[in-house]
């Protein structure tokens, strides 16, 4: 499959929270930080949504077009080095890359199914990074979801409330998950994390 | 804390819920032709069972589903969680 | 914090105990500067230095002492700490001994030993149960009285300051969670441990091992502090095995959920910095062990009060964990043979035993001798039945008990002393279980109620199961442990069980009160005594739960937990009724008090509720916009310029500014934060048609609609513009405050009415950033910054859709007008929003531009008469709102069948009009009511209201308002009065159109 | 039956407080009534005590299945006011008013009837205009309301949050001076002493568990202690009200739900209003024995549990502590629930039922406990004269089916939306 570079627009997207990250160590920071934490921008992110049961020729598209199978059990990813595909409802996912190309029509140009939609939500999510050997405690402390590392394996990913908000987390590494939350909380939710991390001490990149 | 197994993500807290109502209820197929009464029920009157319910729950911080719950209410017990599709209490009953 | 220098803790032993004789503590009781050590609790510190009186009692305000050693304290409560750290009604036996600690007591004035309220006790007769209800009904009437009775209750006082710590929430996962590390809990934890589950196990205290902390107990031959010691340094190596000290779970909920509160910092004068005070803790465990242990009981006899008495298990465990003398000269009174061990701990220990008082006629050889070994007196078949001293114990009358308990002899001999230990059994804590949804059951052969059925995963053992005896509860939770892991399907281990040294038991005489005269004290924290519950049964107040509700017993900060079996039983006994028949009072959460604190966590102060901003809130910000709250959302309601004060006069100058602005030039507005739905597929515009009042099948590709939806009961739910992007896409949008609910009930009538229709729908409110550009040179600014376009009518009419980009920015232009002017709704992808907001604001310079807020857009859509908040209030009707020619009469939608009812067809239903003063200045108020007449009498006939006032229009120059009004329209040109009685307003208003502004609509085409 | 007074009290000292006489009588049922009210709480007893009172009715029975007064009655956050928008309820809620002014007087039991004012605060522009209406209203109907500013909210209330750290910033606030709380279980122990006093008869632990019928009539009404015949019927059964109806085979426009209550240790007097949060749900009192006691929103899921959830307690002290930041270090001793009969547009139904002579008294969600005198005044009427009093002729039963709703806050027919 090629690759082929659409027009991204020449001006710089400015995620939710630009200017309003100092970075630096932070907290009880006496030796390691337990956490680290950053943002995730800019990503194209895309949703994909059809019918049941999907068909085949439609995740064949999405396989040939990432190279790896669309995950089809509730609460995981796959992933390649450059994508992620994230399950967040029944047929339904997220497609997560950094921002290179024009996702959105690339995907939709290749897709023959006529039951489907897809939905440039780039703009909507911001993303923050964390890891450190904290982070799993971290992450208890906003959601009621069991992140024992063998029971919240590398790939899975749940869509849950955290600190209050809608958020959807992902397990990348043994201690390093991304988060995603609506835009226009993410400035608060980058502050409940702050605060929650202090403890551990953390930095942000 | 209510756990609910929603049938996509699995066991959850009823905080990631929002609280729908009684599943039971359902809208007149053909609404043109269902009289006032079957209306008038349909919006408004609730068998409000002490005990076993059928209810919806819709899974909003999660797969946005809706998911049919079977929950005493009496011990808040959750029985048995299925699909809007699903006839719970049928299923429940023949159980046992 | 204090001189270091030896204050004399006269009572302090000079060996034993868990106490670190080299880490002295000074602190201050009642201003008295005092030492302690580390490893005290603050009552065995005030033990230490002979403090007594720690507090005064809740009605007669009767001196009393420390009276327990544990979480079960009626009495000695204290103001802990000072200023904004105050907490009032703290047990002095719970709280570590911390550097600098202060307190004080409690319920007293001017001081502890100079008490005014002590009448009260001298009134006794007349403050019997109930009292209050029976007068105080004559004048000057109950609010005169109430202050008085206000003053005189209530415990602890607060300022209401605000809390300088912070808290904190976790949640927490296991297979097993064990509640309370003491034998029981323990033994659970090892044996469940070794199977590999993932155990979790909790304890309120610092220390592990339960009552064994403070027992002399042998565990196969070695001190039961060695067994504690290696049975924690084994689950310490278990990587599977999370233990949480000073965390008390408070409460059994639904599914299995245990709640617990961690006091991560209360042990320290302060927190530590990053650190916060209490923690609260949700755990979700498969199976639960409550291993929560039992509470002693006192006796009921006349004066049982006076500081110097105490529970036998508090008294030695002062001696052997805290090596305090609790007194120089004890007597030991008791059921149940926890008096002999009370008596042998504390003769060997140095203290002078006196007696043990037994009301059972027999007693084992083994304590017998003992006793003789340690020349202690021992009485059997007697009772104490009244003390003697003020501020402290002098002494007490002991005489004997004839066999039914029912009267004692008329000689009673004094014994002079200072400490009184009494137990009257134990009472497993049950608490938890009964949280959970189980009944406890009355067992005569304990003479305590212990859990029955289980009602969900909760395992009561050892203790708190009714299981007393050491090794019964080391068995108990082993074979717990075992038995729940290999249930979750873990592989059984190898155990055993180790030995005990316990002598056998004679078993308990239940004794609920001992005849006498004088005041007997059950309730001890609420002064509830025995003839208080006599009384109670005379009256008809017979159910426990009348009894607890019009004696208040058990109803104090510690719940009853020493007072209320005693308390029921002597109903029970007034009933002449069996024990299990009367029944206990329900158990609630939380087991222990719990500070508000963490149940909030850290969403105080701004994060009480998120705060959600749009991609332009920066610029909004910089650019002097006041913010106002819709929802969680924060929008700018208008913007002050350089330097203006944010007074009400120039908020009016902006808002005029804004107005006039936006309809003589350009002005701009942030609309972000309306809902935006992406509707795709096949039977989209089917799905539009049943949603939505009006037609949608014929929409062309290109153009946006209104659209109006209403509730299933026919009532206006929400409007908005949706948008045909291509033949089976949409683009919706909701109302601000309705976004969340309109995509909730679409997805429910997708999902549950009409699954079968190929409909796609998710919210891409956030991904688009949207600004609404309005005035007669909004298409000349737009013109300008995206020149290669062409934005004429023909290209985009009104009400049309045009995909555009700006700079290589994809976006979305709709003309549609909330205004009424000619007006664009421009969406950019939400990262490039500010962007484009700036690049308008810069092009639009030489025409004027100006933004707006809600305040003008607002005054803007009432001089147009569109309907918003004011008038969707959730009662409306489309035909209320004059909106009957967007009701379809050729499909089916929503709420449709529901419109022809008698109710929604009344004449009388207040209908939309514009109403504008007749003195064409007076402000008319949002929420006045119009009525015909103002000075008819009350209750006066009502018209309706005004639903949206405008007190200024700076177009039409005078003010507008919107209202509903019976006969609607049909009254237009007639004057009725809108009155605020609130306000002391009357003002006559004429009712018009409520289109106030270009009528014809004009001005859309600019 | 002796009266109670001081010179009661002095009295009864000097003889020890032995000669008290019972509250009320703990009777046999009798074979028949010509009125049975089932539910002894507040509302059962209320109706029972005016129907003996007002209409001259001896014949009476009131069957609870527990304790009386252990239902909502028992269980409330004691608010009693009459700040109603909507003329259905204003003005019956003003009749309940006036009646618990004369309360403690007309039972010779001290209900501790407390008109401390009520406080409704406002948190933003709309909830301020809301308010405004509301109050406008109430004025215009005859009921004292008073509208306050910021500033005056602040010099009778300093210890809410009026720092700039509060999320929401309190706008004002609509008080009515005349509301207040009483003392819950002395509502129901007075009315069960006053309406045993003129004859009814109060039996405890009966749980009526089935009717038998005749036509369009119950004939029998089945208990736990037997069958009893009667002539009328009313429920006042409150949450259990489907439960109940359901054994006629009868459905309602109602749905159980569980509220919850909270107190706190005791404290000397701090709060001396009751003040109600606009931006969150909670609302605050101090009982006189001197817990503060607070409440929220209910639970959101149907429930016949007296018990709540703690998701529910988190907001309702997060809510808590946005108005009142000092609480922070203050400890709760207890909370609990009670089972709430919420009706479709979250006000009462008071009136005549689909079977002749069953009389309902129910819906009274959050809102029944300060109804407890109008109520039982009003359903004594209804019964007695088998045709509603005008004060509750617009809260009946077919108003759902016609469109005429009294819908205060316009949620709609979604029980938790009220
Ligand atoms: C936490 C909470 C806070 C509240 N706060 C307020 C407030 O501040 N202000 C306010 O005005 N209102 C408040 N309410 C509402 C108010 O308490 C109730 O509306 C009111 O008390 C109802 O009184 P009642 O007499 O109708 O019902 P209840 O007092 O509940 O009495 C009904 C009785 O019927 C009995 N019963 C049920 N089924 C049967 C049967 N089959 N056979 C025999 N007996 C039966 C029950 O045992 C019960 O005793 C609150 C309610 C709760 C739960
Ligand atoms: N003398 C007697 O008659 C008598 C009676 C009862 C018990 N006992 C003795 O007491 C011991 C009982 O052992 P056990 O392990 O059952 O109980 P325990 O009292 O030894 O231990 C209970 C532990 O649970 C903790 N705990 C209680 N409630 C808690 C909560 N809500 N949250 C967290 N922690 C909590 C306590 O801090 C304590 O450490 C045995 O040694 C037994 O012989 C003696
Ligand atoms: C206004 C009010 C004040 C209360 N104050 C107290 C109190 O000070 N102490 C207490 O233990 N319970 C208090 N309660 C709660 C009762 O103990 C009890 O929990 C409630 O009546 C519900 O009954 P239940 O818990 O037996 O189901 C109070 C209840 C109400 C309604
Ligand atoms: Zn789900």
């Amino acid at each position: 499959m090629v690759d082929k570079d659409y027009n991204l627009p020449s001006i710089k997207r400015q995620s939710a929270l630009d200017g309003q990250i100092e970075s630096g160590r932070f907290g009880n920071c006496k030796t390691e930080p337990g956490i680290f934490i950053e943002e995730n921008h800019p990503l194209s992110i895309v949703q994909l949504e059809t019918r049941e049961p999907p068909q085949k020729d439609f995740l064949n598209v999405i396989q040939n077009l990432f190279n790896f199978d669309v995950p089809l059990a509730p609460n995981t990813s796959k992933a390649s080095d450059k994508t992620r595909i994230i399950w967040t409802g029944p047929n339904r996912w997220l497609i997560v890359e950094p921002e290179t190309r024009d996702l959105t029509s690339l995907i939709k140009s290749q897709i023959k199914e006529t039951s489907f939609s897809i939905v440039d939500l780039s703009h909507a999510r911001s993303s923050i990074g964390i890891d450190g050997f904290m982070t799993r405690d971290l992450l208890l402390k906003g959601a009621a979801i069991d992140f024992h590392p063998e029971v919240f394996l590398v790939d899975h990913c749940v869509q849950t409330t955290f600190f209050n908000l809608s958020a959807l987390i992902c397990c990348l590494d043994e201690n390093r998950f991304n988060i995603f939350i609506a835009r226009g909380f993410a400035l608060d939710l980058w502050q409940k994390v702050q605060e929650a991390a202090e403890e551990f001490g953390y930095e942000t990149l | 804390m209510i756990r609910i197994k929603c049938p996509y993500c699995g066991l959850r807290d009823h905080s990631e819920f929002n609280y729908i109502g009684d599943a039971t209820k359902l809208r007149p197929i053909n609404p043109e032709l269902a009289n006032d009464d079957e209306w008038f029920d349909y919006i408004y009157i609730r068998d409000n069972p002490r005990g076993v319910h059928q209810e919806y729950w819709q899974h909003i911080s999660g797969c946005r589903s809706y998911v049919k719950v079977l929950r005493d209410t009496v011990t808040h017990e959750v029985l048995k969680t299925g699909l809007p599709s699903d006839d719970l209490l049928f299923s429940y009953e023949a159980e046992k | 914090m204090f001189s270091k220098k030896n204050k004399q803790q006269i009572r302090r032993l000079s060996s034993g105990g868990l106490i670190d004789r080299s880490k002295p503590i000074g602190f201050k009781f009642d201003g008295k500067p005092l030492m302690g050590y580390v490893g005290d609790t603050l009552a065995s510190a005030l033990l230490a230095n002979n403090v007594k009186l720690v507090g005064r009692s809740f009605k007669y305000h009767r001196p009393r002492g420390i009276y327990t050693a544990g979480t079960e304290e009626p009495n000695a409560l204290v103001a802990l700490r000072t200023d904004a750290r105050t907490e009032p009604n703290t047990r002095a036996t719970n709280i570590e001994l911390f550097d600098g600690l202060e307190a004080k007591s409690q319920n007293r004035w001017p001081n502890l030993f100079l008490d005014v309220m002590q009448i009260n006790n001298l009134a006794g007769p007349l403050f019997t149960a109930g009292f209050y209800y029976k007068t105080f009904m004559g004048m000057p009437g109950w609010h005169f009285y109430e202050y008085f009775i206000r003053k005189a209750a209530g415990m602890g006082s607060t300022e209401l300051e605000r809390d300088p710590d912070t808290y904190d929430k976790k949640n927490a996962f296991c297979d097993i969670l064990i509640i309370g590390g003491g034998p029981t809990g323990l033994s659970a934890a090892l044996s469940a441990g070794r199977t590999g589950a993932r155990v979790l196990i909790i304890d309120s205290s610092k220390l592990l091992g339960g009552q064994l902390i403070w027992e002399l107990d042998q565990i196969d031959d070695k001190p039961a502090l060695q067994w504690i010691e290696s049975a924690l340094k084994e689950l310490n190596e278990m990587k599977n095995v999370t233990i949480a000290r000073r965390t008390t779970a408070f409460g059994y909920y639904d599914s299995n959920v245990v709640n617990a509160i961690e006091s991560v910092s209360d042990h320290l004068p302060t927190p530590e910095p990053h650190t916060v005070r209490q923690r609260l803790w949700q755990i979700r465990a498969q199976k639960v062990i409550i291993a929560t242990g039992a509470t002693e009981r006192p006796l009921v006899f006349s004066n049982n009060d006076r500081p110097g008495i105490m529970l036998a298990s508090a008294a030695r465990r002062y001696a052997n964990q805290f090596a305090v003398k609790p007194g120089n000269r004890a007597v030991i009174f008791a059921n149940n043979d926890d008096g002999y061990k009370t008596a042998v701990n504390l003769a060997e220990k140095g203290i002078d035993v006196r007696a043990v008082v037994d009301s059972r006629t027999y007693v084992n050889e083994f304590w017998k001798t003992k006793l003789d070994e340690l020349g202690v007196e021992l009485i059997l078949g007697s009772a104490v039945i009244n003390t003697h001293g003020h501020f402290g114990l002098t002494g007490v009358d002991i005489a004997s008990l004839s066999s039914d308990q029912k009267s004692t002899s008329s000689q009673s001999t004094f014994i002079s002393a200072d400490l009184l230990a009494i137990s009257g059994g134990w009472s497993p804590n049950v608490h938890l279980y009964c949280h959970a949804g189980g009944r406890p059951q009355y067992e005569a052969s304990i003479a305590a109620f212990v859990p029955g059925l289980r009602s969900q995963s909760e395992y009561p053992a050892g203790a708190s199961n009714g299981a007393f005896s050491l090794i019964d509860c080391i068995t108990e939770g082993t074979n717990c442990g075992i038995q729940l892991a290999t249930e979750l399907g873990f592989s059984k281990t190898i155990f055993s069980i180790p030995q005990t040294d316990e002598p056998s038991v004679t078993p308990i005489k239940a004794l609920w009160r001992i005849p006498g005269k004088g005041k007997k004290f059950v309730d001890i924290q609420d002064d509830v005594t025995e003839s208080d519950i006599k009384l109670a049964h005379q009256e008809g107040y017979i159910s426990v739960e009348h009894l607890k509700r019009y004696t208040t017993l058990g109803m104090g900060t510690d719940q009853g937990k020493t007072s209320n079996m005693n308390g029921h039983a002597i109903m029970a006994e007034e009933r002449g009724e069996a024990i299990e028949t009367v029944g206990t009072t329900m158990f609630r959460p939380p087991y222990i008090p719990i500070a508000m604190g963490p149940l909030a966590g850290r969403d105080i102060g701004q994060s009480y509720s998120a705060k959600r901003k749009s991609a332009i809130h920066n610029w909004h910000h910089e650019n002097g916009a006041i913010f106002i709250d819709a929802g969680q959302w924060l929008r700018p309601q208008y913007y002050l310029r350089n330097g203006e004060a944010n007074t009400t006069q120039n908020m009016d100058l902006a808002i005029t500014r804004e107005v006039k602005g936006t309809r003589g030039n350009v002005g701009m507005v942030d609309v972000s934060t309306l809902g935006k739905i992406d509707i795709q597929g096949a039977d989209s515009s089917e799905f539009l048609n049943r949603i939505y009042t009006n037609g949608w099948t014929k929409l062309a590709i290109g153009k946006a609609r209104y659209g109006l939806m209403l509730r299933e009961d026919g009532i206006v739910f929400d409007d908005g513009t949706t948008s045909r992007l291509s033949e089976h896409h949409y683009f919706m949008t909701t109302t601000t405050s309705n976004a969340a609910s309109v995509l909730s009930h679409m997805e429910y009538c997708l999902q549950v009415h009409w699954p079968d229709l190929d409909v796609k729908i998710s919210s891409i409110t956030e991904q688009w950033a949207a600004m609404a550009i309005a005035g007669p040179k909004s298409r000349d600014v737009l013109q300008k910054t995206i020149d290669e376009e062409d934005l004429s009518d023909e290209t985009l009419p009104f009400m049309g859709v045009k995909q555009i980009s700006i700079d290589g920015i994809p976006a979305l232009i709709f003309r549609i007008s909330f205004s009424g002017e000619l007006a664009y709704e421009v969406n950019v992808p939400a990262d490039y929003g500010e962007y484009v907001w700036r690049r308008i604001m810069e092009k639009g310079t030489t025409d004027n531009i100006i933004p707006y807020g809600t305040e003008a857009m607002a005054i803007m859509r009432i001089e147009k008469g569109h309907v918003a908040g004011g008038e969707l209030d959730g009662r409306t009707t489309p035909d209320d709102l004059g909106m009957n020619k967007l009701i379809s009469s050729k499909k089916e939608f929503i709420g449709r069948r529901l419109l022809q009812r008698d109710g929604f067809l009344d004449p009388k239903r207040p209908k939309l009009v514009g109403l504008i003063p007749t003195d064409g200045k007076s402000r008319i108020r949002t929420g006045s009511i119009l009525v015909k007449d103002p000075n008819a009498s009350l209750p006066m006939p009502k018209l309706g209201h005004v639903s949206s006032g405008a007190y200024l229009s700076p177009t039409l120059k005078h003010p507008i308002s919107l209202g509903l009004i019976t006969g609607g329209s049909k009254r237009i040109g007639e004057t009725v009065w809108a009155t605020s009685p609130l306000h002391g307003e009357i003002n006559e208003v004429k009712i018009v159109d409520p289109v106030f502004y270009d009528k014809q609509g004009e001005r859309l085409n600019g | 039956m002796s009266k109670y007074s001081v010179l009661s009290l002095i009295k009864n000292a000097f003889s020890d407080n032995k000669n008290w006489e019972r509250a009320w009588r703990d009777p046999e049922p009798k074979k028949y009534y010509d009125i049975i009210i089932i539910g002894a709480g507040g509302h059962g007893l209320a109706s029972a005590f005016y129907l003996a009172k007002n209409h001259g009715i001896k014949n009476i029975a009131v069957l609870e299945k527990g304790y009386l007064g252990g239902g909502n009655t028992g269980r409330n956050t004691t608010i009693v006011r009459s700040n109603y928008m909507l003329d259905e309820n204003a003005l019956f809620y003003e009749k309940s008013l006036k009646l618990w002014e004369q309360l403690s007087h007309e039972l010779n039991f001290n209900v501790m009837f407390s008109q401390r004012g009520v406080l409704n605060l406002a948190n933003s522009d709309s909830q301020m205009d809301a308010i405004t209406r509301r109050g406008n209203t109430m004025r215009l109907n005859g009921i004292d309301a008073e509208l306050l500013d910021r500033r005056q909210v602040e010099k009778m209330i300093p210890y809410l949050d009026f720092s700039d750290t509060a999320r929401f910033q309190i706008k004002g606030g609509l008080l009515q001076r005349r509301g207040g709380t009483a003392r819950h279980d002395a509502v129901a122990w007075g009315f069960a002493r006053g309406a045993d006093q003129l004859g009814v008869d109060i039996i405890q632990n009966c749980e009526v568990t089935g009717f038998k019928t005749k036509g369009n009539n119950i004939e029998i009404v089945e208990t736990s202690r037997g069958p009893i015949g009667c002539g009328k019927v009313g429920f006042a059964v409150a949450g259990s009200t489907g439960h109940l109806a359901s054994k006629l085979g009868m459905k309602l426009p109602i749905e159980s739900h569980v509220l919850q209550a909270f107190v706190s240790e005791p404290l000397k007097p701090v709060i001396d209003h009751v003040v109600t949060f606009g931006a969150g749900h909670f609302y605050i009192s101090q009982s006189d024995k001197g817990g503060l006691v607070f409440g929220g929103d209910i639970d959101m899921y149907n429930s016949y549990a007296q018990k709540g959830n703690l998701p529910l307690i988190e907001d309702v002290v997060t809510a808590g502590l946005a108005m009142i930041p000092g609480l922070s270090r203050l400890r709760i001793v207890r909370h609990w629930g009670g089972i709430m009969d919420m009706s479709m547009d979250g006000s009462p139904i008071i009136g005549k039922s689909p079977i002749d002579n069953l009389y309902l008294n129910c819906g009274w969600c959050y809102g029944g406990f300060k109804a407890t005198p109008g109520s039982g005044w009003v359903f004594a009427h209804t019964i007695a004269n088998d045709a509603p009093h005008e004060l509750n002729a617009g809260l009946n039963f077919d108003r759902f089916r016609v469109g005429r709703s009294v819908d205060e806050n316009g949620g709609g027919p979604i029980p938790n939306r009220h």
